[in-house]
């Protein structure tokens, strides 16, 4: 039984993304105490799965690495992984929080010298790399992850394969008796820290990403170019993996239409900037490889505009002001073919192009007001800055669409109100 | 349970010896063998069909719509509204919808529906629903199979859903990109769907194949192309212009591009007839220009 | 110019698209319109328009008045509505054409010739004596409208199409004489009279 | 450390360790050469078994100084965290036998590797002591904000809020600054679709009304020293007084100055009085105050208004700005709103080129579109003084003219950012491209110091691009040069009214991070938690200045002899000064030119004839040392004769350990460290940058010893390089084979 201490002076963060351990790493160094959960088996969230950031093009995990090692250190922070929270009751300073933990079938004695993995054959889908490939029933989900230990999947606990895992491990570190656990956690603040999910691309009917093979999301084109990704850092067709050259990239996808999206996503021109840029690193100058970009306004926003002119000067890259009005397949080689026209003077194209990114606009993935009432949401179900929601923050993407750098700054702020209410109870109880 | 019955609004090209007459005599049968009544709407008149905006206007084409549903509420009081015609389906539905929207519209229609003797005591409650509505909502696909006695085994069809029963409405749970309820219904009577059969729901020209023959026909190329390239040995649609226009031109697209088209047109009611084990006759396929002999020669085994 | 047209120039000067928002079935979307473009290709006969949808709203905006009510862009409208289902901005796209193209026509400005705005004329004129569509004069009517040798010509060409009809009983020979429309003629001759005066004062076009 | 050094050594036996290597061998060395007086061998050392093995010694037997030979130092942190002891990881998992292969052959060479690690561990750990915090600490916990606008009000609020005294300075003689200066906002809130009351007038009064917060109206910092926890500033108001007053950090909040529209006259500023820029148009709304609005020329009111974007930014134009402002999208659409909102009659139109409304933004442009303002894409060419504006329709390719009644230009925002260090000496300029910074210097506040820091690198906090004071660091939007001191609100980037309090309640919250480290002695992120902290030996110094210099964070100035006074506070723990010293006299109780020049030379060395040659890599703990870790986890083999050390950062790498590596026989040295330029990647902003130009010197070292140059290579790891890492090594074995072993092989 997993037993966590924690007191109406304690911070409780939901998920371990970017944002939730910042809010946490920020507190504990404060010196609060912070019960950090997330519900995947590894900490990182959605930038655990980019290839580079925008605009300086770095690696993510550089920064993880960084966060993890001030996590770990931290002797204030708990982290509670494959952890949701399913209800919270109560009010400011003074919280429930009711959690579930799905078994992991791995305990803290794992050492991650994957000799459970080798024991075993079955796979199952690699979640990590959005179910492009698979991965061991057994895995470390992913280089980095931490905690880095290994997770069992549990549609092979009960079966040969479970004890071969089992059987294969020298340090008594696989369990294949854990059950589903539920804690409640009383705590004085909450900080939401859920993230974002990507629109589901196959509601966008005219670009038939349920229909193309040679029609990806954004998401998806970021795992092909990460070397331990599905494709080993190639940029390869779904449909003949053969290297994609002429891309296209079409914005708003999802985003800013009132039959998705209302909102705009904000981080999706951008993106495509930078994956633009993946081209020409994959290709070098290769006649073939080009980038296409097609948006309705392309948003780079203060000093991101720096970005978006270098990019204008590559003569690999294009930009079409226009909203593709739908897609269709080359039956013989399986190339997207772009229907729509340019309205920079109406100039209709069909533009055939070897692979299509759609970038995929970012909505809540964890709707609070399922778990609680009282905070405010607005239509797009982001948590607002609002005084009726007590000791609940909304951070980062749950808050609003926000880039990595501003839902850090949002997740630093959402510490300090989460800071300001434990402060508040210990003065009271001082 | 009690028998089925609907408001049924036919329009114009169901009349008899009008373009699509063999459409309305394939419902009457499967409506045997469904066992549900349709109580026509007395004295309906055109819906005014999409090209009436021009002349006819606004308000005047409403009007069109409004007598229709005022008739119904009169002699078929709590029916819903059901037509076989996309057009009439779509535009009763849109004059239903912009009535439940604009107060403003709904007493310049009462108005000039006085004027008819009709007092429409509009309320938008009663549902404007087409055909296929009905069949899949009413009945669903298991119930549809289950009166099949001559499965239409080995045909392979394309479902050319066309524009009008697909937008700016639909069907219920179909995209307006790839609706599935025509593959799904053929599959149900036995026949084989043509999945991946790329222009369903490609525009036909609708009414423009009277007025931009050389411009619809490209677009009747494309469908009937389609249908070839991918297997397909007949065409199913729910809508009298998509069939009458795919069916009906093909010679003269033969003649301009030379090509060898001679591709039965259905409506999804005939292979139903057929496959209900009705006469050849009774399924109205002696209405069709190119002849569905497969579905004959089903229709006339014992 | 015809006396409504000039009427509406004097009521609407220098704003088109007040004129627009006012007089056109679901003009007041046009607004709304963020130029995108997604109309513009989703149109079947997009090929074929001078001017796309979206160009149309930008013009209306810009107050290209002329312009925009005599192209016969908008005619080539076959209301197949896929540029309302994908419209990010949900405009009634397919409406504003009609109601653009109605408009223009009622002003005495659309083109003259356009084969589509004379042929829903015959269309409309037809349902409208008899309440209902009697297809032989329809067509009859649409071959000969530019005169009876076109006519015999475009006869001859159609008449495949037509015995086809004939032979499997999807087309009345002698529907000339014996077409049955409603029987309420009166009726509805007299609700269209006043829906068309309703609509007509409402526009100031009385 | 009073108490007497006791070493002990714990080797594992798990995750096949004992199966590759000889333990016994292991634990001979760890006692005969490592002098450990324990030895002792585990078969799943981070068990609780194991750890409790440990503890039991440092309890129980005083040991202090422990080598732990086992798996990375980045894996079982939680379990091998002890306090107050000298902690060596010894990788031998990682780092020997998942990077090289499991055979016969190999056997040799593998135990080789081990030997040495453990060598080299027990060499380290002697030489380490356990830091004591640092000393000088100082414990002021009140917060300095510099700015009375929203952004330094919200810091000034929200820092209180939290229970913690503030300071507030504002130049002008009220709080408010730009935003009291609105008519209305941008709506932060659901339904996002009408202009909302900025509030301002509360928050002023909160702020007033707040007996945590001590508000300086008139005046300016004339003067900051000391460091966090014990800041000194002087702060001087118009009537002519001083106050110094003490504070324990500094939130920067000093805002932004409008883009001189005066430079604009192509859009007609200053040819007609009815072209006015958004903060004019503001106050004619004010003016106004809800009703319909006049223009400034003939009192009339507008019929029509014309709100031209991106006008002097996004500009290719000397002397413009190059950014984008990011809110002037909302806040013509909020302006436009002001007219229809009055008068429905009005035509307003906003001529843009990319209209930037993000998130709920989109609501608001919708909503201004219902309202019938009219958006066109184009491009404005001209004003002229009687206002016709010409501008250019992109989308209906068209060349058009109108004469509006009013023209309102979006111009853009210019950060009052004080002077640039960089540009006016101090520290070398590693900011990038600064284009216009320099040319907006002058530009309201721009070029007067905010600060009036004493530091030896400068009176204000370093620019990035453009004259903003924002941080290098996506993850790190708080990672500041200047420890302690935090920017926020528009003087650090472009942004709106919500970002800015976003902004300004992140940056209260790093304050106050701040002076609670500061308080126990701790380091400040990235080493956060570090109690180390430099010190250095006055004798040996011979003023050189190079750690005064290169420090990338200002905490090195000169006393009054010119011998360099560490600011410990300020200090981040990088070793960038150790690196610097030609004179070695700076060290870290635990990292120091001894911890790492001991271990190197702990190795054993063979023979110039034993075919066994000796690479050195001094790698990153951040990035390369991860790298070498994922080489090893996915089993990525690599030449057994390759030895590893990782460092804090290249900045803290003293070429005497590369000479000193060259000296006592190794082949080769590869420094590994993180990307450089205007993307560096370096959290220590230029310690690789600084380690490539130190060893582009160390070229003449090699030469006088004559060995060929190619021995020592710096490379840029990227912390996903595990390949690559893998592959330099091996290069680089494969270059001693080709130019033959070191002869300094004693």
């Amino acid at each position: 039984m997993t037993d966590v201490v924690a007191t109406n002076e304690t911070i409780l963060v939901v998920g371990g993304g970017i944002s939730g351990m910042t809010a946490a790493i920020e507190a504990a160094e404060c010196g609060k105490n912070v019960v950090l959960i997330e519900k995947s088996p590894a900490l990182g969230g959605r930038v655990s799965q980019l290839y580079k950031y925008f605009p300086k093009l770095c690696i993510p995990t550089c920064g993880l690495e960084i966060n993890v090692r001030r996590l770990r250190f931290n002797k204030r922070i708990r982290v509670l992984t494959m952890a949701q929270v399913s209800a919270i009751t109560g009010d400011t300073g003074n919280y429930t929080a009711t959690i579930k933990i799905t078994p992991r079938y791995v305990n803290e004695n794992c050492t991650a010298c994957g000799a459970c993995a080798d024991a075993v054959s079955a796979e199952v889908d690699n979640a990590f790399n959005y179910n492009m490939n698979k991965t061991k029933a057994v895995f470390l989900p992913f280089n980095m992850a931490y905690p880095r230990r290994y997770v069992i999947d549990p549609s092979i606990v009960g079966t040969p394969e479970g004890e071969a895992a089992k059987a294969a491990c020298k340090y008594d570190a696989v369990d294949l008796s854990m059950k589903e656990e539920t804690l409640e956690l009383k705590v004085g603040a909450i900080i939401w820290a859920t993230g974002w999910q990507p629109y589901d691309a196959a509601k966008i009917q005219p670009y038939g990403y349920d229909r193309f093979a040679n029609v990806i999301t954004s998401v998806e084109f970021e795992r092909m170019m990460d070397k331990a990704g599905p494709t080993g850092g190639k940029i390869l067709r779904p449909s003949d993996n053969k290297e994609a050259k002429n891309i296209a990239f079409i914005q708003c996808a999802g985003s800013r239409d009132r039959n998705h999206l209302t909102h705009c996503s904000r981080i999706c021109c951008m993106a495509s900037l930078k994956q633009s840029t993946y081209v020409g690193e994959q290709y070098g100058d290769d006649e073939a490889a080009k980038a296409s970009i097609y948006y309705i306004d392309i948003r780079a926003i203060d000093r991101f505009e720096d970005f978006y002119k270098k990019v204008q000067e590559d003569p690999k890259v294009s930009f079409i002001k226009s909203k593709v009005a739908n897609i269709t397949e080359n039956q013989e080689n399986r190339n997207p073919i772009l229907h729509g026209v340019n309205t920079e003077g109406y100039h209709r194209y069909d533009n055939e192009h070897d692979l299509v990114v759609l970038a995929i606009g970012m909505q809540p993935s964890a709707d609070i007001t399922q778990v609680t009432s009282g905070v405010h949401t607005d239509a797009s179900g982001f948590i607002q800055v609002h005084a009726d929601n007590g000791g609940i923050f909304g951070a980062g993407c749950a808050s609003n669409a926000l880039d990595v750098n501003r839902a850090v700054q949002n997740a630093t702020a959402a510490a300090l109100r989460a800071i300001q209410v434990v402060n508040r109870v210990s003065g009271a109880e001082a | 349970m009690a028998k089925k019955e609907y408001s049924f609004y036919p329009g114009c090209s169901s009349e008899r010896k009008a373009s699509a007459s063999n459409y309305l005599v394939s419902v009457e049968t499967i409506s045997k063998t469904l066992d549900f009544k349709l109580n026509e709407i007395p004295d309906w008149n055109c819906c005014g069909a999409s090209i009436g905006y021009a002349e006819g206007g606004e308000l005047p084409r409403h009007a069109m719509n409004a007598r229709n549903i005022a008739l119904s509420e009169k002699h078929n009081a709590g029916q819903d509204i059901v037509a076989t015609c996309a057009a009439c389906w779509l535009g009763t539905k849109e004059t239903h919808e912009r009535l439940s929207k604009s107060s403003q519209l709904l007493a310049d229609t009462k108005e000039a529906l006085k004027e008819a003797g009709l007092d429409l005591d509009y309320k938008g409650e009663v549902p404007i629903r087409h055909m296929v509505e009905v069949l899949i909502e009413d009945y669903g696909y298991e119930e549809l199979g289950k009166p099949v006695k001559k499965p239409l085994e080995g045909i392979k069809i394309a479902g050319y859903v066309g524009c009008q029963t697909n937008r700016p409405f639909g069907v219920a749970g179909e995209s307006f990109e790839n609706p599935k309820y025509l593959d799904k219904l053929t599959e149900t009577m036995g026949a084989e769907p043509v999945e991946s059969y790329d222009q369903k729901v490609t525009c036909c020209g609708g009414a423009l194949a009277f007025s931009e023959p050389e411009k619809s026909q490209v677009q009747i190329k494309k469908i009937i192309e389609s249908a070839y390239d991918h297997g397909a040995e007949m065409i199913v649609t729910p809508c009298p212009v998509c069939q009458m226009n795919v069916e009906v031109y093909q010679d003269q697209i033969n003649k301009k591009y030379n090509t060898k088209f001679k591709i039965p047109v259905t409506y999804y009611s005939q292979l139903m007839a057929v496959a209900y084990g009705s006469s050849a006759k009774e399924a109205g396929l002696n209405g069709n220009i190119v002849r569905a002999t497969r579905l004959e020669e089903i229709a006339s085994k014992k | 110019m015809t006396d409504a047209n000039t009427l509406m120039v004097e009521k609407y000067r220098n704003s088109f698209l007040k004129e627009v928002e006012a007089n056109v079935e679901e003009g007041d979307w046009v607004r709304m319109c963020m130029q995108c473009g997604v109309c513009a290709g989703s149109c079947p006969l997009g090929p074929h328009w001078a001017h796309p949808p979206q160009e149309i709203f930008m013009m209306i905006r810009a107050g290209k008045r002329e312009e925009v009510l005599t192209s016969d862009s908008m005619w080539m409208c076959t209301s197949c509505y896929n540029c309302i289902v994908r419209c990010p901005r949900e405009l009634p796209i397919t409406h504003i054409m009609h109601g653009l193209a109605n408009y223009a026509h009622r002003l005495g400005i659309a083109p003259k010739m356009n084969p589509t705005r004379r042929f829903a004329k015959i269309f409309w004129d037809n349902i409208a004596s008899s309440g209902r569509v009697n297809e032989l004069t329809l067509s009859i009517k649409l071959y000969f409208m530019d005169g009876i040798a076109s006519g015999i010509k475009k006869g001859l060409e159609m008449m495949g199409v037509g015995l086809g009809l004939v032979k499997t009983g999807r087309l009345n020979p002698l529907g000339l004489i014996s077409h049955s429309g409603v029987k309420d003629t009166k009726g509805l001759h007299a609700m269209l009279k006043k829906a068309k005066e309703i609509e007509d004062k409402r526009k100031g076009l009385a | 450390m009073a108490d007497e050094m006791k070493l002990a050594a714990y080797i594992c036996k798990g995750c096949g360790l004992a199966d590759r290597l000889d333990i016994g061998q292991l634990k001979q060395i760890a006692e005969r050469e490592g002098k450990a007086k324990i030895v002792r061998e585990h078969d799943f050392l981070c068990n609780s078994e194991g750890v409790g093995m440990i503890t039991k010694d440092i309890e129980g037997e005083g040991v202090n100084h422990i080598v732990i030979a086992a798996c990375s130092r980045r894996a079982k942190i939680e379990a091998f965290n002890f306090d107050k002891v000298a902690v060596n990881r010894t990788n031998l998992r990682e780092g020997v036998i998942w990077s090289q292969p499991d055979t016969d052959e190999a056997r040799e060479l593998t135990q080789d590797m081990a030997d040495d690690y453990v060598r080299m561990g027990c060499a380290e750990v002697v030489k380490m002591q356990i830091p004591t915090a640092n000393p000088n600490a100082g414990s002021n916990k009140r917060i300095l904000v510099v700015g009375g606008g929203i952004s330094g009000m919200t810091s000034a609020l929200e820092a209180a809020k939290a229970g913690y005294e503030v300071l507030l300075v504002e130049k002008t003689g009220a709080l408010g600054g730009m935003v009291a200066k609105l008519h209305k906002r941008v709506p932060d809130l659901e339904p996002f679709k009408e202009p909302a009351d900025t509030q301002i007038d509360d928050m002023i009064k909160a702020v007033n009304e707040n007996s945590k917060i001590k508000v300086y109206l008139n005046s300016r910092i004339t003067k900051t020293s000391g460091a966090p926890g014990q800041f000194s500033v002087n702060i001087s108001q118009e009537s002519g007084g001083t106050q110094t007053e003490n504070v324990g950090a500094i939130v920067q909040a000093s805002g932004f100055t409008q883009f001189d529209a005066s430079k604009l006259e192509r859009y007609g500023f200053g040819r007609s009085k009815d072209v006015v820029d958004q903060m004019g148009l503001e106050e004619l709304a004010k003016a106004a105050n809800g009703g319909v609005i006049k223009r400034p020329s003939d009192g009339k009111e507008v019929k029509s208004v014309v709100f031209l974007q991106c006008t002097g930014q996004r500009s290719p134009k000397e002397g413009e700005l190059s950014y984008c402002s990011g809110h002037c999208c909302n806040t013509s659409i909020k302006q436009a709103m002001y007219f229809k909102d009055a008068n429905p009659e009005v035509d307003a139109m906003v001529l843009y080129t990319d209209l930037r409304t993000p998130g709920n933004g989109e609501d608001f442009y919708r909503s201004a579109q219902k309202k019938g303002v009219t958006f066109t894409k184009g491009w404005p060419k001209e004003v002229t003084a009687d206002l016709h504006l010409k501008f250019k329709d992109v989308i209906l390719n068209d060349e058009v003219e109108v004469q509006p009644d009013l023209v309102v230009l979006a111009t853009g925002m210019v950060p009052n950012s004080g002077v640039d260090v960089e540009a006016s000496g101090g520290a070398p300029n590693l900011g990038g491209d600064d284009d216009d910074a320099a040319t907006v210097a002058g530009e309201g506040d721009a070029g007067i110091s905010v600060l009036n820091l004493t530091y030896r690198q400068g009176k204000d906090l370093p620019h990035l691009r453009h004259g903003f004071s924002d941080s290098h660091f996506i993850c790190f939007p708080y990672e500041t040069r200047r420890t302690g001191i935090y920017a926020c609100g528009p003087v650090r980037r472009p942004m709106d009214i919500s970002q800015a309090v976003e902004d300004a309640t992140g940056a209260a919250m790093k304050a106050i991070q701040a002076v609670e480290n500061a308080a126990q002695g701790r380091a400040a992120h990235p080493r956060s938690g570090d109690l180390s902290f430099p010190s250095f030996r006055k004798e040996g110094c011979t003023q050189c200045k190079r750690c005064t210099v290169e420090c990338p964070f200002g905490a090195i100035d000169e006393d009054e002899n010119r011998y360099p006074k560490f600011n410990e506070g300020r200090c981040r723990r990088c070793g960038t000064c150790m690196g610097a010293c030609p004179v070695r006299v700076i060290s870290f109780e635990n990292y120091s030119v001894d911890t790492v020049g001991s271990q190197l030379k702990a190795v054993d060395m063979p023979d110039e004839f034993s075919e066994k040659p000796r690479i050195l890599v001094l790698a990153c703990e951040n990035d390369a040392y991860p790298a070498l870790d994922m080489a090893g986890m996915s089993r990525t083999k690599y030449s057994p004769f390759v030895r590893v050390i990782p460092v804090r950062c290249l900045g803290s790498v003293n070429t005497i350990w590369v000479s000193d590596a060259m000296n006592s026989g190794y082949d080769s040295v590869l420094l590994m460290g993180c990307k450089r330029g205007d993307d560096y990647q370096c959290h220590f902003v230029r310690g690789s940058e600084i380690a490539g130009v130190r060893m582009s010197k160390i070229g003449d070292t090699l030469q006088t010893l004559n060995l060929e140059p190619e021995r020592v290579q710096t490379y840029e790891i990227a912390i996903t390089d595990a390949d690559r890492v893998a592959q330099l090594i091996d290069d680089a074995a494969q270059m001693v084979e080709k130019i033959g072993m070191s002869p300094f092989k004693f």
